[in-house]
This record gives structure tokens, C-alpha cells and sequence, in this order.
């Protein structure tokens, strides 16, 4: 089991014909992913090779790609500038979920990207500035490496991780998949101040799917997301959680580099999170060595 | 991006919010004919433009008495001995580290003080994903402070984006701040002038504090601060005219150039990581194992050999560093490639300071063998196996 | 039995101290109706005096006027570059009936007003650009003159009007009245091209209105509304329906008064219009002379 | 309020938009200076600029050869002589009534001459109270003929007014009317102009018809037709600029003035009527006891005597005016306040015709006093009673 993505998630990449869109579609399809064409405007029409030879059809608009392939998400590799145009075309076009890789989106247009969603409740975002989706050994939707993942066996369970960033997500993956773990889903909602999925919604979703034994959480200094959802976790949530904060020791008031990583002096710092975390009985990780182990003592503890 | 408060406030009062009159000047001989213009027999003030806050509570570095960055002058002589106090002295303020801000740009200001003082801004709520409109009667402090202690007195109104603010909205938040019926209409300016520099300029905070209300009872925006949305700068060329580089970091501008990720601190550990959760996370292992790091430094997925060397000798310019500390989660990039980058780095750059390396992930082996195989001829790198066996050693070998 | 206001409705006037506002106030309260109250911005705080020597607050703004006097409803006297503002007001500020009175507000403000009230589901508006409307001998608010009315007894019902003109509606209130009927409610609902409650929304609450016992609608040229009420009236509706359809010899391409009514050479035409209500079995009147007889004519009709 | 097409096309092309070359004149001359100054050696396009819509198919009246209000010119001598023509004969199209229109404009466009034509708009869907883009290969004749006859040829979207045409909406519609790909940018930016004149200018109709794709395959606006809400035109001054008076009708000014709502039309009943929705009823009564009105008069709800005084001016400056009908149902309005001024009007204008009055409600007693007490004095003055029986009545007379 698993969320939102498994083996049956039709894929189409948008902007499938640009470096970055080309190259993960590869990898995505050599992990095993179900892509079944891309989007690029003024390319319609033409068939898009992946390098194992196999070719997907290209299409103008969204429209007619969701029309001639039966797509149900879609991963999203347009320029920032036109990238929140995209999101809104996609979910206008019935994309159930849509992933978007793409960085540096303005705030303002995804704001707005935003209640355009809010029309179209059907339809899920994940990211924008996020690694994507994976559910190990089913579907990958994102620019994760595939190898360090652990597939859950059917009839199993493994531990689904939620973040807002990407190299912390593979190290979390990794220690947890060296230490035997296998992972249901892994979601990167991203790193932006504005996002389409947030932890509170994985959460419910991970809380709910049984192939879900235990969640790790990566969040980092901004906002109070950290916050809603320890308090979210002490209210709804019965299976062992654990999480990690990265930022301790970001100075105040500067962005590091994600756009949604800036604290204040008092508030959306690591110090108020990881307090609001450890209140509401969640095992945080003391730095990024101890994530796997943290899990660990997370579902250690819920055994008692 | 930061903008000076010159800036902001000729942006505010292009959209239509009265604004003090003030003339910008970089010598204190501009400063007395600006004196002469608004002073009006009743003086002016002078205040430094640097990007940090707290100016009026600060320090002029290494000057002999009592002065900040803002300074009413009752004449003209006064006003260009404080004019060259300021341009030749840093000033230090919380907000500027202890090395202080060099001043360069002045205005002098008509007086307009205050009789009460509020506060007005409007941020993006992340919570919801929408911009809100903060506004409270306790103005001129530090906003950030009354919302900790004083929630209940600030008002908050959200924003839909595809709107702006709502005149209706903007008039009950006038009302509801206990504004007389002869000021609601320049309350309602400053708040619609807010609104459409937020929208329309992709401003990220904007923020005037205070709002004041003069001893004649006029309604001004008496200082005010504007920073814009990086990701959305590419599309407002006047925006980007109103970068003053001179405020900036130079090392961090050099980094940007090179698509590195860089933020200067104060410490003596030099970092280089991939992925900004990661960078961050390795500053907090550093710390957390008793030592100090001297940057922040993402190189990003897709960093070229280049630019990784660079990288180094960026953090190499920073005296304080005592060792580096790199580490790479080789995700889709090959951890092959981070170690030819880092013999590269060596050869053009020279490590005379120890280099601790942690590399995991894709093709792991293969960049072990290729530092294996330069050991001898550069001993400075280190290269550990475990990402807290890094953090300890580098610790060790900075002290 | 009425629908949308009765004897309970506590109504303010936004724009209570401008001429009209006062004057139509003034005749409200005559009539009976339980005004409790004004918004003028600026002038907050003031008490304003009916000619009958009563007096009623006047507020800065909508909110405080609902937070200190209960307010439910509101009659809107605000000048049409003002008046989309001042809807969004009371909608914001949780009133559940605004009746505007206002006619020339701009359509693309309308517009806006209108998506801004989809956000507020509890809330209706009635109008623009319409003589508001009355439950007689309980509750007026708008411009109509009240003596003509006939109230419905207790008990007893009347005739349910929904119309896109005023001095027609009036024509019809007379004629109904003289032949002995009297009105459950009288809904003027707008000559504007954009209005926030239509045809339908009212024939399916009279409909389900008791003291409803048969609807005139009294439509004009422009738009497809009345082809879309017959069309509902045919499924729907069970009791007997008159309508009018003015403007039949009114010449293309031209703004008849309202902005609402102007027909194309094939679109919005009064002869369209009364094929589709005459399809639905609905009485349509010949002329404006015809319409008290109409609606006797539809109840003898469903009496057989 | 209506615009020429030169208007439009440059308030279009302001937006963006792909626009022809044109030169607007006054005289043949400046037609014959724009021909050689946009021909090109092949040729160039004069168009007659009238408010009227079929001026392609339309006839100059009194002219001896075939020729509408647009016209290609191989050389600038033929250039002169349509100009010279159409300056000199009105125009009759089938949107200008009988009568026709006087041209007192011309464009002189460069030569587009169309491949294939399309037909994008921007109106009001008042079904659902939202602006929408329609649009159709089938361009270049009446769209409301296509509409009627094949509403599958015409693309429709519903557009948020808070946002205007969103760029991804934009570019669909293009690809899905078939345009290469070389076409869609501009495609695209015709749309988004369209958008943005219909937004940001208050238009009730933006239509381009036809969007051409000329033989060279340019996409351009071959002819364009705005409306602007006349509610809104009070808050765009360069919108009210572009008002020519002369297209229309003078009497109608006249009305307007006087806050009266006329419109004329061709029969030989004058109506004077309260309320726009009883004034149309009021012509559907004559018109249905075999009379035809002369005129739709809404005096409004708080007609001044003054004003109803011009409103019988206004109505007997018509010469076809035999009879005329006074219906008024007093509202809150008092019947007898228009009795009074319907005497003042006798007075002050004398009555040569019959004046029909049909008087009901507030007040309606003492009205019928003051016209009784007046009978000999104004001897055309006919109290009915019913409103049938007044509409018999004045049909009768105006025979």
C-alpha cells in the first residue's frame, strides 16, 4: 500500500522536451514509472524518445494530452515564470496530481496558482521546489534517485516520510533503508513559503494508509508548519512519528536558500519547532546522522 | 531584495500615499542645501539609508558622542556636522553585526513628528497561503515584538491575491485603528498604496512604521521598508534598478555569479553541501559537536567542476576558516563527480588548511577511489566514512 | 408565509444619510418594516432621526453595525462606483439578505462582487438596479410604493412576483390587488446584466413556499434568463405560473433603459422568450394590461 | 458607448496586438498622402469609419456605382476617388437604418488581404454572470449567424474578472482553432490584448472579426469593434475621449441632457413613460392595438417638471409624431406632480396634437383634478382610464 502514487499513476512530464524534463523522465521511466506522454507547447505532435528507445507522444496542452492518454498526474518541469500558468492549466485540464519540480516560482503566482486550486478541489499539488513523489518499487515522480530506496513487500509496511527538503530526504532514506526499513511513499513537498500539500494533509494520509507504520517528518526553519502539525500529530495521529528540523543554527531574517527557509528572530525558528515537535510526543533527531535512528526509537517507543 | 527607505517611500507615494518630502543626498554639503529647502525655519532630520533596521537606536562607530542613523537638526551647520559624522563613520545597529554599516547615501526629511505613532504592513500568511495586511496602534516598535506580547493588538485582514486589498477592507481596518473621520482618507491611501506595491511590484514584505500622525493631525508614512521577491525581480526592471549592491555582501554577490548558494557567518568551519536542508543540517551537526560554522553554502544539484572550485576558493578568501567540511549526498549527481571537482579544486587552488569529506550515495566507490588515489599528493583531504565521524573530525582539526 | 424577509428581518441602510437612503428609510419604516439601524463611513456615531421622530445609529462600517445592532439584512443606497464595494462590505461583515437598489454600478464590479459572494454561501443579494423587495404588511425594503400591496392573511396565500422591472411590478401589484389578490412576497430582482439572486433561485422558493399559491414573473428583453426559468418551471414548478415579457417591439442592437434589456437580431428577443414560456405551459400576458387576468387565467388552469 | 474601428485596432495594438499599419484622414487628400506613404507598391485598403457594423456589403447612397464603406485601391489616383465618394455619399448598411450614416473619417489601411479568416470575442455570459472569450475558425461574417446555425464552430471560456484570460487558457484556444505553431504567439497576444482592453477599460464587447491570417501567413486584427460599459466610462477619461458625438443621434443627446432616457424610432406615437420596463410595455400596447410608437421615453422615477417639460419637446421635434401617450404609474412619485407638469408642458409648449393620459396611483385623484380644471385650457389633453382603453385611444388619434 501507499499514497496518492503506486504502479497504476498515469504520468505525463510537462515541459518533456527541455534538459531537465527529458532527463528525469528517463529515470523516472527506467525506475519503472507509468509515463505515457509530455506537454510542450509548439511540440505537439512530435513523439519524444527515452533513451531505452521507447517514445511517448508530445501534445500542445494538457487538454489533449489528459484526452488521448487517460493521464492522471503530472510532473512539472516548466520555467518558473510560466511555471504557475502550468499548474493552473493542468489541474483546468482534470490532472488529478500534479508534482512541480520547478524552483523559484514567484510567491505572488503561486498565490495565485493557489485559488485557482481551490476551484478545482479534485485535483492535488505536491511541491512547487520539491524532489517529487515516490512510492519505492512502483512509481517515481521526481528527480529522487530511485536506488536508495526500499520497497515495502505486499502485505508489508514501511515508513513515510514527508519533507520540505531534498538531499535531507535521500540521507533519511538512506539511513533508514541501510538500517532494513522499507518506505511506503515519500513525498518532497517543497520548499517554497507556498505549497499545494502540506504536512497535515500527509500526515492524515499516511495516518489512514496501512501501509504505513511509522512517518518521518523533515521540516526546517520558516513558517510554523512544524508547529500546526505536532499539534496535529498530538490530536490525530496514533502511529509513531518522528522528525528533524534542519536550521539550529541559520542566523535570522536571511533565506537559506529555500525560499520558504527564513526565520525570524522570534518566530519560525528550530528551537520553537523542535519544543512544539517534543510536546506533542514526537521523536525528533538530535542532527542529520540520527534520522534513521529516530524512527527507530519512535516506533520503539509506540511498542511500550 | 532590500531597498533603502528613500526607495520605499517614493514607491508608496507613486501609488498615491502621502509621504514626508525629502531630498537624497551623499555629501553634507547637499545635506545644508537640503536643509534650506525643507527645514521651514523649523529644522529637518537627517537619516542614514542602509538596509538594516533599528537605525535610530544605533551607534555610529568610533564617534564620540550619542549618534544613531536618524537625527532631528534644528539648523544647518548642525545638519552637515551630522551629515559627515554619518558618511564617514559605519553605524551599528542590531540588525547590522558587529561590523557595521558604512553610510553613503543621506535624506534629509521635512519634520514631521509624530504625535502617535502606528504600525501598517502587509506579508504573505503561510499558513493559508495568502497575503494579510498587518496593522496595529502600537507603531514604531519592533512589530515583531507586540505580536509576541500583545497578539490581541494587532489586526490582521487577509488578501486575495487576484484583488489586492479591498477598499471596504482597507477603511474598517482605518476605522477599527481608531483613525478620526479627517484621517481615514490618507489611512486608506497608505493602505491601497501598500497593497498595489505588494501586488504590484511582487513585493515580499512591505512595511510602513510608523504610520504617523503628525502634531497637525496629518496622517504620513514616516518611515518604511520594501523587500522584493527574488524569484520575481526578473520581471520588473524598475525594481531591479533600485538594488544598492553597495549594501550587499560582496563575497555572496561573487557566489551568486557561480550559481552557489552562499551565506557568510562567523565561525571558523568552512561548508560545502548539496541542497540547501542538507547545508543547513550540516551547520547544525557542526555546531552540535562544538564547532562553528563559517558559512552556509549550497552548490546545488547540477554544480559544474567549475564552479565547485570556485566554491572553494570563496570559502578559502574567509580568513577565519580553519578547516572544510564538505559533504554530498550524491542523489542523480555522481558522487564521482564531486571528488574530481575536489581534486581539481585542490591542484588550482592549494588546501592549506584540512579538507574532511563525506560523500554517500551514487557512485560512492568510484569518488573514494579517485581521492584514494590522490592521498599523497594532497594530504589535506580527509575523507570519513559516517556523516557524524565528519562533524567530530572537522571539529577536531578546526580548534 | 413569505420567503426571504418577514416581520423579524432587522434591516440597516448603508448610505442611510444620503437622500435617497434617508427618504427611502423614512417610507420603509412607515410601512412597518424593523430598520434598526445605518452605515454612512464617516459619519459613525451619529444619530439619525426619521421624520416619524425615531432614531436610528448610524456606523463607520457594516461590521460594527451588524455587531451592535443584530442586523440581518441590508437595503444599499450606495452610488454606483461605490456600491460593488459596499456589497462586498455587508457580505464580509456576515449580512444574509443585501437588497441594492442602486442602478448604473459598473459590470466588470458586479462581476467581481459576485465571485466575491460565492465565497459567502449564506449570503444573498437581491439586485442590483431593482426597487428591492416585500413581504406586504411586514416588511419593505426598497423604493416600491407599500399602499399598493394587498397582505397575504394568516393562513391564507397570495401571489409570489419576481420581476426585472419596477414601475411594471407595480403595474401588476395594482392590477392583482384591485382583483382581490393579495401578494405572498414581491421580489424585484434587477435590470442589470449581472444581478445576485434570478428567476430560478425565487420560483423554487415560492415554490416551496405555503403562502405561495401561484408566481407572476414579469421578465424583458436581453439575456436568456426567462427561457431558462420556463425551462426549470417545466420540470419543477407545480404551481400556476403567469409571466410578461416586456419589449417585444423594441429594436435590436439598442439599451432599452436598463442595462440588461437589449436583444440581438437572434438573441434575447421578447418573441424567443414568450415561445419558451408559452412551451412551459406558463400564461403569458398579452400586455401590461393583461397581467392581473394572466395570473387568474394560470390558476383556473391548474384548477382543472 | 461605440468606438471606430481605428480605435479600437490602436487600442488593441497598444495591448500588444498585431495590427496593420493605418492612417486615419479627414479628406481626400490626406487619403491620398496615406496611400503612398502605406501601399508599398501593392495597393491599400480605405475604409469608411462608422459606428454601424456590414460596411463591406453596405451601399454609399446616391452613388452611381457599386461601392460599400470599404474598399481596396490598386492606385493612389482610385485612392482619392472612393475617398472623395465616401466623404460626399452617406452610407447604408444593414445596422444603419434607412437613413444611413455620413462618413466624416477614413482609414487608409497597408494591404492584409486575408488567407482565412477567424472570429475571436470577449462579451458578458450573463447566464452565468462571468465575461467569456468566444471563438471560431469561422471568422469574417456575422458570428451571431454562426451561433445560431453551428454553435459547435464556436469555442467558448468563461474568464475570471479577478484575473483576466489566464496566458494557458490563451494558448489553448489558439492551438484548438488550429494555428501552426509559427501562428500561436500571435494568436496569444491578440487574445491576452483582447482580455486586457475588456478588463482594464471597462468594455462590454471586444471583438476581432475577422483575426486574419493574411497571405504571407501573418496573424493580424483585420477589424476590430469595442463597446465600453457606459456605467464605467466615468472612471477612464481616455476612454471618453474617444467618443465621436457625431455618430450619434442628436435628439438622443438632446434626451440625455435632460436626464431623460429616449431612443427613436419610427412610428408616429410619442410615449412619455415612467420606468424603463413600462416604457417598453407601454410601445408593446400600442404596437398591439395596431399603432406603432415613435419612441421609447423612460422620464425615470424622480422626473423634474423642467425636465418633463423638455421630454415633450424632445418629442415634438419629431415631425412624424401624430398623437401622444402619457402612461405613468406613480410609485412613491405623486400622480399629480406629473399632472402639474404635464400643464406646465401645455403651457409652455402648446399641444397641437392629442395627448393621451393614462394615470394610475399614488395621488391619482388629484391628478385627474388638476387635468379636469385645465380641459378647455388644453383641450388636447384625453384622460383615459384604463390602460387598454388609453392605448385604444391614442392608436385612433394617430390615424
Amino acid at each position: 500500500m501507499s499514497i496518492l502514487v503506486d504502479k497504476n499513476t498515469r504520468v505525463i512530464t510537462q515541459g518533456i522536451t527541455g534538459s531537465e524534463g527529458s532527463k528525469h523522465t528517463n529515470l523516472s521511466l527506467e525506475y519503472g514509472s507509468n509515463f505515457v506522454g509530455g506537454v510542450t507547447p509548439k511540440k505537439g505532435g512530435m513523439m519524444w524518445k527515452a533513451t531505452s528507445g521507447k517514445e511517448l507522444p508530445v501534445f500542445n496542452t494538457v487538454a489533449e494530452a489528459v484526452a488521448k492518454t487517460g493521464a492522471d498526474a503530472s510532473m512539472l518541469f516548466v520555467p518558473p515564470g510560466l511555471a504557475a500558468d502550468a499548474i493552473m492549466e493542468a489541474a483546468d485540464a482534470g490532472i488529478k496530481l500534479i508534482v512541480a519540480i520547478t524552483e523559484g516560482i514567484p510567491v505572488l503566482d503561486m498565490a495565485k496558482a493557489k485559488r485557482f486550486l481551490q476551484t478545482k478541489p479534485d485535483c492535488r499539488l505536491i511541491g512547487p521546489n520539491c524532489p517529487g513523489i515516490i512510492t519505492p518499487g512502483q512509481c517515481k515522480i521526481g528527480i529522487m534517485p530511485g536506488y536508495i530506496h526500499k520497497p515495502t513487500e505486499p502485505g508489508k509496511t514501511g515508513i513515510g516520510i514527508i519533507s520540505r527538503s531534498g538531499t535531507l530526504t535521500y540521507e533519511a532514506v538512506f539511513q533508514l533503508s541501510s538500517m532494513g526499513y522499507s518506505q511506503s511513499t515519500c513525498v518532497g513537498i517543497g520548499g517554497d513559503p507556498i505549497i499545494g500539500t502540506n504536512q497535515i494533509d500527509l500526515l492524515k494520509m499516511f495516518e489512514e494508509d496501512p501501509g504505513t507504520e511509522a512517518i518521518l517528518m523533515i521540516g526546517e526553519i520558516g513558517g510554523d508548519a512544524e508547529e500546526r502539525a505536532a499539534a496535529y500529530v498530538a490530536q490525530h495521529v496514533k502511529k509513531p512519528v518522528a522528525a528533524f528540523i534542519a536550521g539550529k543554527t541559520a542566523p535570522p531574517g536571511r533565506r537559506m536558500g529555500h525560499a520558504g527557509a527564513i526565520a525570524s528572530t522570534s518566530a519560525g525558528t528550530a528551537k520553537e519547532k523542535v519544543a512544539a515537535l517534543e510536546k506533542a510526543g514526537i521523536a525528533v533527531a538530535a542532527t542529520p546522522a540520527d534520522l534513521g535512528d529516530a524512527v527507530q526509537r519512535a516506533i520503539a517507543a509506540k511498542k511500550k | 531584495m532590500k531597498v533603502h527607505e528613500y526607495q520605499a517611500k517614493e514607491l508608496l507615494a507613486a501609488y498615491g500615499a502621502p509621504v514626508p518630502k525629502h531630498v537624497v543626498c551623499k555629501t553634507a554639503d547637499e545635506v545644508g542645501a537640503a536643509f534650506d529647502q525643507l527645514s521651514n525655519g523649523g529644522g529637518a532630520v537627517v537619516k542614514a539609508q542602509v538596509h538594516a533596521g533599528g537605525r535610530g537606536a544605533g551607534q555610529l562607530m568610533g564617534y564620540a558622542d550619542k549618534l544613531g542613523g536618524v537625527k532631528f537638526v534644528p539648523t544647518k551647520e548642525k545638519a552637515k556636522t551630522v551629515a559627515e559624522a554619518m558618511l564617514k563613520h559605519s553605524l551599528k545597529t542590531k540588525q547590522t553585526g558587529p561590523e557595521g554599516q558604512k553610510i553613503s547615501t543621506l535624506i534629509v526629511q521635512a519634520d514631521a513628528e509624530p504625535a502617535k505613532e502606528f504600525y501598517v504592513g502587509m506579508v504573505l500568511d503561510r499558513s493559508v497561503g495568502l497575503p494579510m495586511v498587518m496593522a496595529s496602534a502600537e507603531g514604531g516598535m519592533d512589530i515583531e515584538e507586540v505580536a509576541a506580547k500583545h497578539p490581541e493588538k494587532i489586526l490582521k485582514v487577509h488578501v486575495a491575491p487576484e484583488t489586492g486589498l479591498l477598499p471596504f477592507q482597507a477603511q474598517k481596518l482605518a476605522f477599527d485603528l481608531g483613525f478620526s473621520n479627517e484621517q481615514i482618507g490618507s489611512v486608506v491611501k497608505i493602505l491601497m498604496a501598500l497593497s498595489k506595491v505588494y501586488f504590484e511590484k511582487d513585493a515580499s514584505i512591505v512595511e510602513v512604521n510608523p504610520l504617523a500622525v503628525t502634531k497637525k493631525g496629518d496622517v504620513v508614512v514616516l518611515d518604511a521598508k520594501i523587500d522584493f521577491d527574488d524569484n520575481a525581480t526578473f520581471r520588473h526592471k524598475d525594481v531591479q534598478a533600485l538594488r544598492d549592491m553597495g549594501e550587499e555582501n560582496p563575497t555572496e554577490i561573487r557566489a551568486a555569479k557561480a550559481s552557489l548558494n552562499y551565506i557568510q557567518l562567523d565561525g571558523n568551519i568552512g561548508c560545502l553541501v548539496n541542497g540547501a536542508g542538507l547545508a543547513m543540517a550540516t551547520m547544525d551537526i557542526v555546531n552540535h559537536h562544538g564547532g562553528s560554522p563559517a558559512n552556509f553554502l549550497d552548490v546545488g544539484g547540477g554544480v559544474t567542476a567549475e564552479n565547485a572550485v570556485e566554491a572553494f576558493r570563496i570559502i578559502l578568501s574567509d580568513d577565519k576558516v580553519k578547516a572544510i567540511f564538505v559533504n554530498v549526498f550524491g542523489g542523480i549527481a555522481s558522487c564521482a563527480r564531486i571528488a574530481e571537482a575536489l581534486v581539481k579544486a585542490g591542484r588550482e587552488v592549494g588546501f592549506k588548511i584540512p579538507v574532511v569529506v563525506r560523500l554517500e550515495g551514487n557512485e560512492v566507490e568510484k569518488a573514494r577511489e579517485i581521492l584514494n588515489s590522490v592521498k599523497d599528493e594532497l594530504p589535506a583531504i580527509r575523507v570519513a566514512k559516517g556523516l557524524t565521524e565528519a562533524a567530530k573530525l572537522v571539529v577536531e582539526l578546526a580548534k
